[in-house]
């Protein structure tokens, strides 16, 4: 999220696309509700279902599964035609002005530079023209064909509102009525919100439905206002920090990137993240790249990364391919190319696609490792439970380890939730039987390891024997002395360069926040971002003071906020040109004529003049980018492509399947189905009820939904002689599920294309583990394919094909 | 020979002098003492739900769950016994045509002049309404009843069904138990007539005043029975 | 309009047990013990709050938990009810459906207890010590780096990468868990590492 | 005069751990089910009440799922019947259910999933505390709770028949009747009701009736501002008003929530029974018996002894033939 949960309620009009914040998040919904109450504010959902946001939203429009992006240019052409731009903003905070490359271009659905054979595009031309000054050109007044405006233009202009009922199946007259409603958020005192997430992210096209929204959200001029923002509702309470603690295949803490082996050393891998401002005048906060990796070098392995070793810059893995994400490692598991696996409060066999690959491909591996509160699936998946997961024992050769884990009411530590606020929490009860914490179980095994290595000697360790381990106790880390690692601490003196002579941080003092980070090795820093978090005014983490000055939302002293407490994020860009709030009932912070006042931590430097410095000081450009240059596999613009297995062909151009560059492995490519034989389109979802597979566990969740089911229309139900109550099979290429039939008016046929399109909606809580009745999960339908980006698997829009089933489970 | 008119074949001459006449055997008796006993358990119970002033009757069966739970039980204990009573006397109890005069001189009944009424059989009118009134009532009763049993039959009618079970159940209740109160009545003012239900029979003079077509048909039975 | 701060003005009156009158009279306050009126005897006197926040979602409710006994003072403490709490900015006290019935996710009947082994091919778990455990496994780790660590790149260039052994991390540990995490599972070369984040 | 309601106070704040007196006592107490001469308390405790704002319902269910807990009920796990009403009727383990409509407006043609929290209403004249037999079973705090005290039920399913609302629930097992107490032990001690205090969007307030009285006015001028013309409170005068009352965005249509009674009171067949029949019925009995004992102190029907040699002439003549 940009903004808080309790910024919310700042909002003028919220819009739910790409989610169901009522039923996944009702707590952080409450505040939707608020606004409506106190603000007046509206709220809009566009979602192939009538969800319970639908129930109290002022208006609803059905959509296609995995058409959002059609639907998405199709606004932003309807905004721009109408007039419906923040233009000043546009114009100064956005890189609309900015001039591309020639070479730029896009027809048949496709950019420039497009290899078939490779699956992916030749993005040289797809970055701005650069002067002779050696920053980017651009014209202020828009009229150059070649800014990032005309271009725009352009690109959506394919987009009627004839081309979004067609490809989206919105009705066209309801399809208008939410351009209307958006477009008045284009004015400077009214503000919309984007609510979205796994029904955004889950589509192989996933991070471009999320540019749609976030550039529509550019042009109203929404980014960094109070009541703004895009707003990822993530998912599990700590999925925000473990994403910002880099615990991802390619990723260091705080959005660093492991090394490919194409960096051989510390030079070529800087040498790409100096991230000069393309701008004059511009602040380009990635500059301190060096700082904040030297940083992190040191508190991984202290005084074994020096300077003259390029700070054990060789200890780092590098990678040959952009990343061993859990789709590739499945894949290479299922080659027989993985030995062990752990999984750490994690249940892959139920939370990734195509259960059966992932079967097949667990039952290859050597040693799986589960390490969770519960028993899982994945610990369980060579368990025989009948129709619900049939495999045959004996013939797995697979060993598991279950090693019991304590939850979150017997561990103690931060979760960084949604609105990036780190939250401190405090054991209450006593862990059940012989169960450990995670820091304990990691700590002791690392530990046997390290002894191992001691002991025998072996490949390579160096990394693992100077790894940094400065606990009271090295067996038992407290967590106390873990979020100092984090938050970083000097490691000598260091001087203050506004004073010189004097100190600003003492040897083995916390820093105070990332700004006091070095890049000589005089400081160690776990994760930059957090930087601040345990400082030595204490663990901020832990603090619960919950007022709220000007009601603005921020509870600036309530926990602590990465970056450096701030609330909202680019929250320059809720003043204008001079300094002065947008929208003075909204004000946020305000240029004083010396320095940048209000109630939240002003997002660029303090003193940085407005006019001079542009808000987004994280790009080089220090603007937003509407047009963003070759950062994105799949396009430096939103472009609609059809979901892998989808019921009508890309009307652009029907050649093209699901998105032209997401990596498909060839086993899963023959897999695809076509809607010749599985007709009706499949999402997946969760229900308020339930947390994923967790809740089924939990009598009292699993008596309130408490049998698999899959929702149809009553068309559809008709159509397949299916009765509301009654049992059906759901099937695709890749297998079949036995569930209840809910008939429901809130799923209503779609015509696209010509086709009168079927949505079949399979929730997501059940298997054969825990409490609730037993059933499937729909990833033993769903296509294993992710998105090109960041390879999120495409698990909301798929094919299937459904008929009624015998009452009794199939033996 | 023709089926006896006034009479149960079982009845007979015990003695001649004095004459007594066997009126009810014994299971018959023990019938009876059950359906009553039922009745009176029920009564208090139901008596007990029926107002606030009387729920200490409760008290009697070990607190308002167990009445609750006893109540219904016996209502299903009171209407088979009843039914095997009714099995045995519904044939006496048809209507006469010296009913009707029975009844159009119901002064001289209360005032015991019994003179000037017709020749009864084993059951005169009063009898017969007492015996019809249970009849109909424990059905009445059994029916609600069950409407309203909330352990085993709660979903059996629907909530505003249940709510005329409920009310019908009162009435017929209140009704049984009037005419309870007459047939108890009945037997302590008519003297001689409850050794009928204790020892089974009656006095010759008893059967004479009160049921003479009755003992007529029983004696000559009896003077032929078995002689012939 | 309900989601203000009024109510912490009546929390500082219900909690010190002071009932100012308007709020004695709408059954609120000190009065006679609750035996007596029937009513259910107040089932959090004299238990433990400890400050959590929900395990589930990302909105990270706040929640008190309610304990007879107490960890902080070294005592084994059952949970014995989850509540929001109030104080906290987000959830203002209200909690959904999974964070309402926290309590039975903590006790849940399949909560793990001691650590597990399946050999190959067996049909069932049998118990291990912890010390059994987690010395097959560093055995295991140990052997397979040994023998599938890649140094070095065909062109030379050293890599220090593990790949047949992947590792995926929690969606709901600490960031503490996550640090710790990062630290033993990078220092040893492991590439195949991913979250929840992923799906 | 202020454009808005004044704050409501909503009672959520956390719940108290040190030993707290709790402030609803017998004498509290206005009604006792089967007492006629109830004392009426010397102070009149405010009225409260739960709001309902059937607007801003999610059908999450948090409320279900925090009344089972606070309240340690145990639902089973049931089955899907083709709907999201979970479990699919009150029970006794389940005081509090989410209703799932799906309606569609014919005056717009839009589709309206209508989603109502089911339970108790509290009624002002409540209809299961006239129809218990069981003193004491049933009472009502001069705040306007209605509470089900356990230690007096015996399991009748007479508050069935008296609810015109089809609340109560009588358990299988220790056989008594279940409703929601609007968690009269939290009342007592200055804490709101279990639901309302979970309730995410908070479309469950309580406070006193007056200042949710004011709340529910303020939210259906917001409705009645966003097109729905027939937004209204429902807090139906035919039970005396309830202290559980909803926000209706159709308040002309009850019955379009999962059949809401449209206008409910208590059946004039309970009125009936608890009332003439009852009093007619005991004046009969009483009536009856009295007479029958008298008749029989001053009167009495005696066999003569002469009738009785009548009758050994008639058994001699007869055996003599």
């Amino acid at each position: 999220m940009t903004n808080a949960w309790t910024d919310i309620k700042n909002t003028d009009l919220v819009i739910v696309m790409g989610g169901n914040a009522a039923e996944a998040h009702p707590c952080g919904f409450k505040w939707v509700t608020e606004a409506k109450a106190t603000r007046g504010a509206k709220l809009i959902v566009v979602d192939p279902r009538y969800t319970r946001t639908a129930s109290v939203s002022d208006y609803y429009a059905p959509i296609r599964p995995g058409s959002d992006i059609a639907f998405l240019m199709g606004v932003i052409r309807w905004c721009i035609e109408n007039d419906k731009v923040q233009w000043e903003y546009v114009r100064n905070f956005t890189n609309a002005a900015l001039l591309v490359k020639d070479g730029f271009g896009w027809s048949d659905g496709l950019f420039s530079g497009y290899d078939e054979e490779k699956r992916d595009y030749d993005k040289a031309d797809w970055d701005y023209q650069i002067g002779d000054d050696g920053y980017a050109k651009l014209d202020m007044t828009l009229q150059d064909p070649r800014c990032v405006w005309n271009l725009l233009k352009a690109h959506v202009d394919v987009y009627t509102p004839e081309f979004v009922e067609n490809v989206c199946g919105t009705p066209k007259d309801r399809y208008l009525q939410i351009c209307e409603m958006i477009g008045e958020c284009s004015a400077p005192e009214r503000v919309m919100t984007s609510m979205y997430a796994l029904g955004w992210t889950q589509h192989s096209k996933g991070a471009q439905n999320i540019r749609g929204m976030a550039m529509l959200q550019l042009i109203l001029g929404n980014i960094g206002m109070r009541g703004g923002g895009m707003n990822a509702l993530r998912g599990h309470s700590n999925i925000q920090g473990l994403t910002d603690l880099g615990l991802m295949s390619n990723l260091i803490p705080g959005y660093l990137n492991i090394p490919t082996e194409r960096e051989p050393d510390w030079q070529t891998y800087m040498s790409t993240r100096e991230f000069k401002p393309l701008r004059p005048g511009q602040t380009s906060y990635w500059q301190n790249y060096s700082k904040f990796m030297v940083s992190f070098m040191k508190a991984m392995w202290g005084d074994a990364a020096t300077a003259e070793n390029d700070w054990a810059y060789h200890y780092l893995p590098k990678l040959d391919v952009p990343t061993y994400d859990v789709l590739r490692m499945f894949e290479l598991m299922k080659q027989g190319q993985v030995n062990l696996y752990f999984c750490q409060g994690f249940n892959p066999l139920m939370a990734f696609p195509n259960r059966a690959k992932l079967t097949e491909a667990l039952s290859k591996l050597k040693l799986l490792v589960v390490m969770d509160p519960l028993e899982t699936e994945t610990a369980h998946f060579w368990e025989n439970h009948g129709q619900y997961n049939d495999v045959d024992s004996a013939s797995i050769q697979t060993e598991v380890l279950e090693l019991p884990t304590t939850c979150f009411a017997e561990d103690e530590g931060a979760l960084v939730n949604s609105g990036r606020w780190l939250q401190w929490h405090w054991p209450g009860g006593s862990p059940p039987g012989e169960a450990k914490n995670d820091t304990w179980i990691m700590a002791n095994l690392f530990q046997k390891l390290r002894k191992l290595y001691q002991d025998e000697g072996g490949v390579f360790p160096e990394p693992i024997l100077n790894l940094s381990w400065n606990y009271a106790d090295p067996l038992d880390p407290k967590p106390e002395e873990l979020a100092k690692e984090m938050n970083g601490r000097a490691l000598r003196d260091i001087e203050d360069p506004a004073n010189p002579g004097t100190t600003l941080v003492a040897a083995g003092k916390q820093v105070k926040n990332f700004t006091q980070l070095q890049d000589d090795g005089s400081t160690m820093c776990g994760c930059w971002i957090f930087s601040g978090c345990w400082n030595e005014d204490g663990n901020n983490m832990a603090r619960r003071d919950n007022s709220d000055p000007g009601d603005a939302g921020m509870f600036l002293n309530w926990s602590y906020s990465w970056p450096v407490n701030r609330r909202i994020l680019y929250n320059r860009a809720s003043a204008d040109m001079q300094g002065k709030p947008w929208d003075p009932d909204r004000k946020l912070i305000e240029w004083t004529g010396e320095k940048w006042e209000g109630y939240d931590v002003p997002d660029i430097g303090v003193t940085s003049k407005p006019g001079e410095v542009m808000p987004f000081i994280m790009n080089q450009e220090g603007t937003s980018r509407l047009f963003t240059r070759g950062m994105m596999r799949d396009g430096p613009f939103p472009t609609h492509m059809e979901p892998f297995e989808s019921p009508i062909a890309n009307v652009l151009n029907p050649k093209m399947r699901g998105n032209p560059v997401s990596r498909v492995f060839v086993d899963d490519a023959e897999q695809f189905a076509t809607s010749e034989e599985f007709p009706f389109v499949a999402t997946s979802y969760r229900l308020t009820e339930h947390f994923h597979y967790w809740t089924k566990h939990n009598k009292v969740n699993a008596s309130l939904q408490p049998e698999f089911f899959v929702e149809i229309s009553q068309e559809l139900a008709a159509e397949k002689g299916i009765t509301g109550g009654s049992r059906v099979r759901v099937w695709g290429k890749r297998g079949q599920v036995w569930a209840k039939a809910v008939v429901t008016k809130r799923i209503k046929p779609m015509q696209c294309d010509g086709k009168t399109v079927h949505v079949v909606g399979i929730p997501l809580h059940w298997g054969f583990m825990g409490a609730a009745k037993k059933g499937w999960g729909p990833n033993s339908l769903t296509p294993f394919v992710g998105d090109a980006n960041v390879e999120t698997p495409e698990f909301k829009a798929f094919l299937v094909n459904i008929e009624p089933a015998a009452e009794e489970p199939v033996a | 020979m023709h089926k006896p008119f006034y009479s149960d074949p079982a009845d007979h001459i015990e003695s001649t002098a004095p004459v007594r006449v066997s009126r009810y055997r014994g299971i018959t008796r023990l019938n009876h003492w059950v359906t009553a006993l039922s009745l009176i358990v029920l009564a208090l119970s139901g008596l007990a739900f029926f107002s606030p002033h009387l729920y200490f009757l409760t008290g009697l069966f070990g607190g308002g769950q167990i009445a609750r739970w006893l109540h219904p039980i016996i209502g299903v204990v009171l209407f088979f016994s009843f039914l095997l009573l009714f099995l045995q006397m519904w044939r006496l109890n048809l209507p006469k045509p010296e009913d009707t005069t029975w009844v159009s001189r119901i002064g001289d009944v209360a005032t015991g002049h019994e003179e000037r009424l017709p020749e009864m059989g084993k059951y005169n009118a009063g009898q017969k309404f007492i015996f019809w009134a249970m009849s109909v009532l424990i059905v009445v009763l059994i029916v609600s009843g069950i409407m309203m049993w909330q352990q085993y039959f709660a979903g059996l009618v629907s909530i505003p069904v249940r709510r005329v079970a409920t009310l019908v159940h009162a009435l017929a209740a209140v009704a049984i138990i009037l005419v309870f109160i007459l047939h108890v009545f009945a037997a302590f003012w008519v003297r001689g007539t409850l050794r009928a239900m204790t020892r089974g029979d009656v006095t010759g003079g008893w059967a004479w005043r009160h049921h003479r077509k009755w003992l007529r048909e029983v004696a000559g039975r009896s003077s032929k029975g078995p002689a012939e | 309009m309900n989601i203000d701060l009024t109510r912490r003005g009546f929390l500082r009156l219900a909690g010190a047990g002071v009932a100012a009158t308007s709020l004695g009279a709408m059954g609120f306050g000190e009065a006679e013990a609750a035996e007596a009126a029937h009513v259910r005897a107040f089932k959090l006197t004299t238990t433990t709050e400890t400050r959590n926040t929900c395990t589930y979602c990302s909105v990270a409710c706040g929640i008190i938990m309610y304990s007879k006994g107490d960890v902080k003072a070294g005592e084994t403490a059952e949970i014995m009810h989850i509540e929001g709490d109030a104080d906290h900015p987000t959830n203002r006290g209200t909690l959904c459906p999974k964070g309402a019935a926290l309590k039975d996710f903590v006790k849940a009947p399949t909560r793990l207890t001691r650590p597990r082994y399946r050999a190959a091919g067996a049909t069932e778990f049998q118990d291990v010590t912890w010390d059994e455990a987690l010395d097959k496994i560093a055995r295991a780790m140990k052997d397979d780096r040994d023998a599938n660590l890649v140094q070095v790149s065909e062109a030379g260039v050293p890599v220090n990468r593990w790949t047949t052994t992947g590792f995926l991390a929690a969606s709901a540990t600490t960031n503490e868990t996550a640090w710790l995490t990062y630290k033993a599972v990078r220092s040893l070369g492991i590439v195949g590492f991913d979250n929840q984040a992923r799906v | 005069m202020s454009d808005t309601a004044p704050q409501p106070t909503t009672a959520a704040a956390n719940p108290p751990v040190q030993p707290l007196e709790s402030n609803l006592l017998p004498s509290d107490v206005v009604r006792i089910s089967a007492t006629p001469d109830v004392p009426q308390p010397t102070r009149q405790l405010t009225k409260v009440a739960k709001l309902i704002d059937v607007s801003k319902c999610i059908g999450c269910k948090a409320c279900q799922s925090a009344c089972v807990e606070w309240n340690d009920t145990h639902p089973e796990i049931g089955e899907n019947i083709g709907s999201y009403e979970n479990p699919h009727d009150l029970t006794p383990d389940m005081f509090t259910l989410m209703r799932f409509s799906e309606w569609e407006n014919p005056a717009t043609n839009e589709l309206e999933w209508l989603i109502r929290k089911d339970g108790c209403m509290h009624c002002e004249d409540p209809g299961c505390l006239k129809a218990c037999p069981a003193p004491g079973a049933i009472v009502q705090y001069s705040n306007g709770i209605v509470d089900f005290i356990h230690d007096n039920c015996i399991g009748c399913g007479y508050c069935v028949t008296g609810c015109p609302f089809d609340i109560p629930r009588i358990s299988k097992v220790d056989h008594k009747s279940y409703k929601c107490t609007l968690c009269s032990d939290r009342v007592a001690v200055g804490q709101g009701p279990a639901c309302a205090k979970a309730c995410p969007t908070k479309a469950i307030t309580f406070g006193t009736k007056d200042d949710m009285t004011a709340l529910a006015n303020e939210r259906v001028e917001d409705l009645k501002s966003r097109g729905y013309e027939n937004a209204g409170i429902y807090d139906p005068k035919g039970v005396g008003g309830t202290h559980v009352f909803y926000v209706l965005h159709h308040a002309d249509k009850p019955s379009i929530y999962s059949n809401l009674a449209e206008n409910p009171r208590i059946s004039p067949i309970v009125e009936g029974w608890k009332g003439v029949t009852k009093t007619a019925g005991m004046a009969a009995m009483g009536v009856a018996a009295a007479g029958a004992v008298l008749m029989g102190l001053f009167t009495r029907n005696k066999v003569e002894p002469e009738e009785e040699e009548a009758a050994e002439r008639l058994v001699q003549d007869r055996e003599g033939i």
